[in-house]
């Protein structure tokens, strides 16, 4: 298939399942086996696009004189959609055992909403400039939001508050503030390599428009603005699978990533030194966040905490405004996704074989649900940085990146952060593994099949990516 | 001196204009009581009226008709003309304005603003 | 045919009102007015797309008297978007008002209603269609008179109708008045009333304190009219009172034409070049502008009757057109005919939907849409739809006149201000989303009317939500008309589109 | 006042006078002073007079109600159109040069037929507002403000019993 089709099937998959979830709301097996399939085509499609070489461009239509919804998929955005794409079938399929396992309600609204999540994603990933990509983000937005208020009690509705919240709120007070500031100066809003805005704008400007990105992205959720995170862990756990490793955080670092190569320019970030700021906030961030994950004994706002932290890896990435380190913050976007994705899909494993969710009550699970704690050591591994798991590269190359630019300080920070993830990741692989049951474990068996396969694929794919890594470097330095 | 005096006495018809449409205004707002209100909505109204006729008379101008001598000067007929359209539009907006402060009355049993206040707040808080 | 269309426009409805008043039976009347407004919106379309066509002003001599002396219908690039919009929401408003005012006015009055209906619209079409400045003000007094008479057929239901209605009468007659009394100043000054003969006469004695005077008086006015932060008080007991139908044509249409007004005087007679304007209008609209929307919205986050609610973010709204003016250059100018548009669609859609359920349940509370998300789920995703657009979500047509504003602002360097319209339209989240909170998430409580939804309830509603999609999705002829418009007071600069 | 002669005669003499001189007025406005709304004022005047004179009910009976609107709608009818009447013929709106072959006689003709229903309208709306507040006064109460406040405390009274 030639690029352009492959656009167009990416971006309408998702909605065609959408749509045949609602037509066959009352089959639930036909239901839930064509938005599989159809993500399984998905995958295969966006594998195909990212093989293919750069440059096809697609215009859907002109909103207004020059400003169109067009679609030009970059390395960038071709591997952010082959992780979305891959993720997808995975998530959609643990999300049918999960929600049948846990004997959640309104199955038909949830896959819906779903599958539009992950049209909105691959809108994201594959737009061809910031007006396109600011009408998905806020389309993915909206979509999640009946996602994160699935069970309708007070609780999920006030989360639902903070999310929507927070998320529009940064969204249309900064975000858009700055695609309109960046039109009215650079008078195009198109992603084109090297930037848009060198000579267009006084350098002195610089740091205050990249406020407006690092905080208007409010899914990339740079501390302060992560509130929405952890309240989003009301949500059933497919439902935080989707919010960490297939969609919303990983548009949000997506998009400062893509705005900060295709709008600033990273040669012109480094000229004028207007990210220096963020690599900083970035580290607080990082830190913070490992620390608060810390104090955390809920294992999925534990699991919370670690994607701010890690979410600040891949904006640092992008502050540090060195070809290898953006490389290093694009590939964690995949290593992140592989790995975080795991560890959720092994909580909510845990959570329906198990109907807990405090750490202190996992106690010597992993002798029962062995399958499971296997991948979630592996998973925590990778994130840790310990190779031969993906993590280990992007980290690798983030490291690399500060020391070009002599940010020795950051060489601290990730070590520090990498050491924080090991004690609050492996404390729970421990006591899984080596800590005596605190109660009985009586009836608790491994989950059921279309749960334990998804997370065993995804904690095998950390696995791979180390090996194929060739494959997934994106080259920024032209 | 003589020139400020000039301009003093000059103009005494927009002074005129100015003192009716400052009480008229002052009814509009200060006053509670409908009736009131439109009296004082008409006096304010009055004073534009008369700020219109008195700038379409020319000194020593006759009435603007046509007597078939040309250099008989006469009086600008046109502000006329506006004002008779701005007095009908006055007298509608009045009636308007008795008609439903007959019906206010009729519903309200007061045409007073305060008591009015006070009967909705009543009623919003049994309701 | 073709070249009266200027005059049709206006006398359609003004002589089928007659008629309409005549007629006893219910449905004659509202037929024939469904017919009317429908003629003219078809003949306002045809005017704009005559217009753009041809590319310069039209022209129409009432009894072929040549402008100075007669008076002139001008359909130029900003009469020709706005008629559509006042001639459109008038049509489908019609639509609804069968159902509405069956429900809520006294089949007595039916002839009445449609009569002062007709008259209203017609008013309106007249103050944007007239080239002179003395008749808007018949015009305005045309349509606000009527206005006040549907406001007050409110009564039969809910009696506060009356005192708003009074009230609205007193501050609206004062607002004409002030703009006639500017109207004398000029008069005297120039001894012309036609707008395009005062644009060319004014320059000769804009130094003098008089024509500024002037200005004041007829700017203030209109902000009276158009229910600018501080002078809205009247809007929203007017509003939430009177007859759904009424509230649904008013809100989208008649603080639009006094916005229209003033542009077409301060920019088409005072020109951007007098002197002080920029200063003293120009600044003053934008600071009430932007408290405005600040005010309106906070009033309406803590509102609960949604009448009431979607009247405060009116005045948010008109604060939004308000800072397009006071951006002072033609993007600003179409940022404002912009959101003059897109506004009066999705305002157009909310008060459809919502004078529905009020028909129904007596009121429209936070309290009588609980729950009712399920129970008719149609017109509550128009209400959704008509609140998305009301934040400027992407893809609605309130995005586009917000990206618009936003790039007026930017242009003139105005950077805190661009940042404060971005929260306080970040705030009608907090409303909206009460609404839908109410509507979808929580269960509807035990013992609350059952409330229903057949297809003619919800089509007036949902042409407005189709119309504020599609000019959200595809907005550039919109945009280029607008920009047209914008170029008839502020001549275009290179470089801007 | 039924009952005083004098104004009884005296205004059986006058309302035909005033009838009559509200017909000059009309039309002979369109050459000298004068007009549909002064006409339409005076020939009002003459109804009102006679409703004054002689009792709400037997002025209704001289004019019953429902030639209010009658007569408010064929005014404006008539103006509107006899504007109509000069586009129909190929001029614009309230064009009267074609409304007869010379047009200094069509010119006549239209503003007497433009002036007979500004006239008929107000005529009609000037009797129609005296009768519908007139009309009222047995429900019409003026209260002066202590008055009310009277009534307020009665009320809140009779709401605490």
């Amino acid at each position: 298939m030639s690029a352009e089709n492959l656009i167009y099937t990416l971006l309408s998959l998702p909605l065609l399942a959408s749509a045949l979830v609602l037509l066959f709301r009352n089959q639930p097996n036909l239901r839930d086996g064509q938005a599989v399939l159809l993500g399984i085509i998905s995958a295969g499609a966006a594998f195909q696009l990212y093989l293919l070489p750069t440059g096809a461009s697609l215009t859907l239509l002109e909103l207004a004189p020059g400003l169109t919804l067009s679609f030009t998929p970059e390395p960038l955005g071709k591997l952010f959609a082959l992780v979305a794409g891959t993720l997808w079938p995975l998530a959609t399929l643990y999300t049918i055992g999960y929600m049948r396992g846990a004997k959640e309600k309104n199955h038909t609204r949830f896959l819906f909403f779903y599958a539009v999540a992950i049209h909105a994603t691959m809108g994201i990933a594959l737009s061809g400039n910031l007006l396109t990509l600011f009408v998905f983000y806020e389309m993915l937005t909206f979509s999640t939001y009946p996602l994160v208020t699935h069970k309708g009690d007070e609780a999920a509705l006030k989360a639902g508050r903070v999310y929507l919240g927070i998320l529009v709120a940064s969204s249309i007070v900064f975000l858009l503030f700055g695609v309109i500031g960046v039109w009215a100066m650079a008078g195009t809003l198109d992603f084109v390599s090297g930037g848009i805005l060198a000579g267009k704008i006084d350098p002195f400007y610089v740091p205050a428009l990249l406020a407006l990105f690092a905080f208007g992205i409010g899914k990339a959720a740079l501390m302060p603005l992560h509130r929405w995170l952890p309240a989003a862990m009301v949500a059933p756990t497919p439902v935080s699978a989707l919010l960490h490793a297939v969609a919303v955080v990983k548009a949000g670092v997506f998009t400062v990533l893509k705005v900060g190569v295709y709008i600033f320019g990273i040669d012109f970030l480094k000229e004028t030194g207007g990210s220096e700021w963020l690599v900083w906030v970035a580290s607080f961030s990082i830190l913070a966040a490992s620390i608060v994950a810390m104090t955390k004994t809920n294992l999925k706002a534990r699991l919370a905490y670690s994607t701010v932290s890690q979410l600040g890896y891949i904006v640092m990435g992008m502050a540090l405004a060195t070809p290898f380190a953006a490389s290093g913050a694009a590939l964690h976007i995949a290593a992140h996704g592989a790995g975080k994705i795991t560890l959720f899909f092994c909580a909510g494993a845990i959570y329906v074989a198990h109907k807990r969710t405090d750490i202190q009550d996992m106690n010597g699970l992993g002798r029962t649900m062995p399958i499971t704690y296997t991948a979630f050591a592996l998973a925590a591994l990778s994130i840790i940085g310990v190779p031969p798991l993906a993590g280990a590269w992007s980290k690798f190359m983030l490291m690399g990146g500060a020391l070009d630019n002599g940010y020795l300080l950051v060489l601290g920070v990730l070590m520090v952060s990498s050491l924080l993830n090991l004690v609050y990741l492996g404390e729970i692989v421990i006591r899984g593994f080596f800590a005596n049951p605190t109660r009985k474990l009586k009836g608790v068996q491994e989950a059921p099949l279309t749960m334990l396969l998804p997370l065993s694929m995804t904690a095998l794919l950390s696995l791979a990516l180390f090996f194929a890594i060739d494959l997934f470097i994106i080259d920024f330095g032209g | 001196m003589i020139v400020m005096t000039d301009q003093l006495l000059g103009q005494w018809n927009y002074y005129l204009v100015i003192i009716l449409m400052m009480i008229g205004f002052y009814g509009v707002i200060a006053r509670g009581n409908m009736v009131k209100k439109i009296v004082g909505l008409n006096i304010f109204q009055t004073s534009v009226f008369m700020l219109y006729i008195s700038m379409g008379k020319v000194a020593e101008g006759s009435a603007p008709i046509l007597t078939g001598d040309p250099t008989t000067v006469y009086s600008n007929p046109l502000p006329h003309v506006l004002i008779l359209t701005a007095i009908v539009v006055g007298v509608s907006t009045t009636a308007v304005g008795y008609a439903l402060i007959i019906r206010i009355q009729e519903s309200f049993g007061t045409i007073e603003d305060d008591d009015i206040i006070a009967q909705l707040d009543d009623e919003e808080e049994t309701a | 045919m073709m070249q009266h269309l200027p005059i049709l426009q206006v006398l359609l409805p003004l002589l089928a009102s007659p008629f309409a008043a005549l007629l006893r039976g219910r449905d004659v009347a509202w037929g024939l007015t469904f017919v009317t407004t429908g003629l003219a919106f078809l003949i306002s379309i045809a005017l704009f797309f005559q217009q753009r066509a041809i590319g310069e002003t039209m022209i129409y001599e009432l009894g072929n008297w040549a402008a100075p002396l007669g008076i002139v219908y001008v359909i130029d690039a900003a009469s020709a978007l706005v008629l559509p919009v006042i001639s459109g929401i008038g049509f489908i408003a019609t639509l609804a008002a069968r159902q509405l005012v069956a429900a809520e006015i006294d089949a007595r009055d039916h002839g009445l209603f449609y009569a002062a209906w007709l008259l209203t619209i017609a008013g309106m079409m007249g103050q944007v269609t007239t080239g002179d400045a003395f008749n808007i003000f018949v015009f305005l007094e045309i349509s606000s008179l009527s206005a006040y008479a549907l406001v007050a057929m409110g009564a039969g239901r809910d009696r506060r109708a009356l005192p708003a209605a009074f009230n609205y009468l007193i501050l609206g007659t004062v607002g004409a008045t002030f703009y006639v009394i500017g109207l004398g100043l000029l008069y005297m000054l120039t001894g012309t009333l036609n707008l395009a003969d005062l644009a060319e006469r004014l320059p000769h004695v804009e130094e003098t304190r008089a024509a500024f005077t002037a200005m004041a008086f007829i700017a203030l006015g209109l902000f009276l009219k158009m229910a600018l932060f501080p002078l809205h008080f009247w809007l929203v007991p007017a509003y939430a009172h009177a007859p759904s139908a009424v509230t649904a044509l008013m809100a989208s249409t008649a603080t639009k034409v006094s916005v229209y007004v003033l542009i077409r005087l301060i920019f088409g007679v005072f020109g951007v070049e007098f002197p002080g304007l920029a200063d003293a209008v120009g600044l003053l609209v934008l600071t009430l502008g932007i408290a405005g929307a600040f005010v309106g919205t906070l009033a309406a986050i803590v509102e609960t009757d949604l009448k009431k609610l979607f009247a405060q973010s009116s005045i948010a709204q008109l604060g939004y057109m308000a800072i397009g003016i006071g951006a002072m250059s033609a993007t600003g100018l179409a940022a404002a005919f912009l959101h003059l548009f897109n506004h009066a669609l999705m305002k157009g859609a909310l008060f459809l939907a919502i004078g529905m359920i009020a028909a129904q349940a007596g009121r429209a509370t936070m309290g009588t849409i609980q729950g009712a998300g399920k129970q008719i789920p149609i017109t509550m995703t128009a209400i959704l739809f008509g609140g998305l657009a009301l934040i400027g979500v992407p893809l609605t047509a309130g995005f586009i006149s917000k990206l618009y504003l936003i790039r007026a602002l930017l242009e003139q360097n105005f950077w805190l201000l661009a940042g404060l319209t971005f929260i306080s339209s970040a705030l009608a989240l907090a409303y909206v989303w009460k609404i839908i909170e109410a509507a979808w998430l929580q269960p509807r409580p035990n013992g609350a009317p059952v409330l229903r939804e057949t297809a003619s309830q919800y089509i007036p509603a949902w042409i407005m939500v189709v119309a504020t999609l599609g000019f959200g999705i595809y907005a550039t002829p919109l945009v280029e008309a607008a920009f047209a418009a914008a170029h008839v007071f502020i001549p275009s600069v290179a470089g801007a589109n | 006042m039924q009952d005083d002669v004098v104004i009884r005669v005296v205004a059986k003499v006058m309302i035909p006078a005033v009838m009559l001189f509200a017909l000059y007025v009309q039309f002979h406005g369109d050459y000298g002073p004068g007009g549909g709304f002064q006409a339409g004022v005076i020939f009002a005047s003459a109804f009102v007079l006679n409703a004054v004179v002689f009792g709400l009910n037997k002025g209704r009976h001289v004019w019953p109600a429902r030639y209010n609107l009658m007569g408010i709608c064929g005014g404006v009818l008539i103006y509107g159109l006899t504007g109509v009447g000069g586009m129909v013929l190929g001029e614009n709106f309230l064009n009267f040069n074609v409304l007869s072959s010379d047009p200094i006689a069509g010119q006549h003709l239209g503003i007497l037929l433009v002036e007979f229903g500004v006239g008929l309208t107000v005529a009609a709306v000037m009797v129609m507002l005296f009768f519908t507040f007139a009309g009222r006064t047995a429900h019409l109460r003026l209260l002066s403000k202590s008055d009310a406040h009277e009534r307020k405390i009665s009320a809140s009274k009779k709401r605490r019993k």
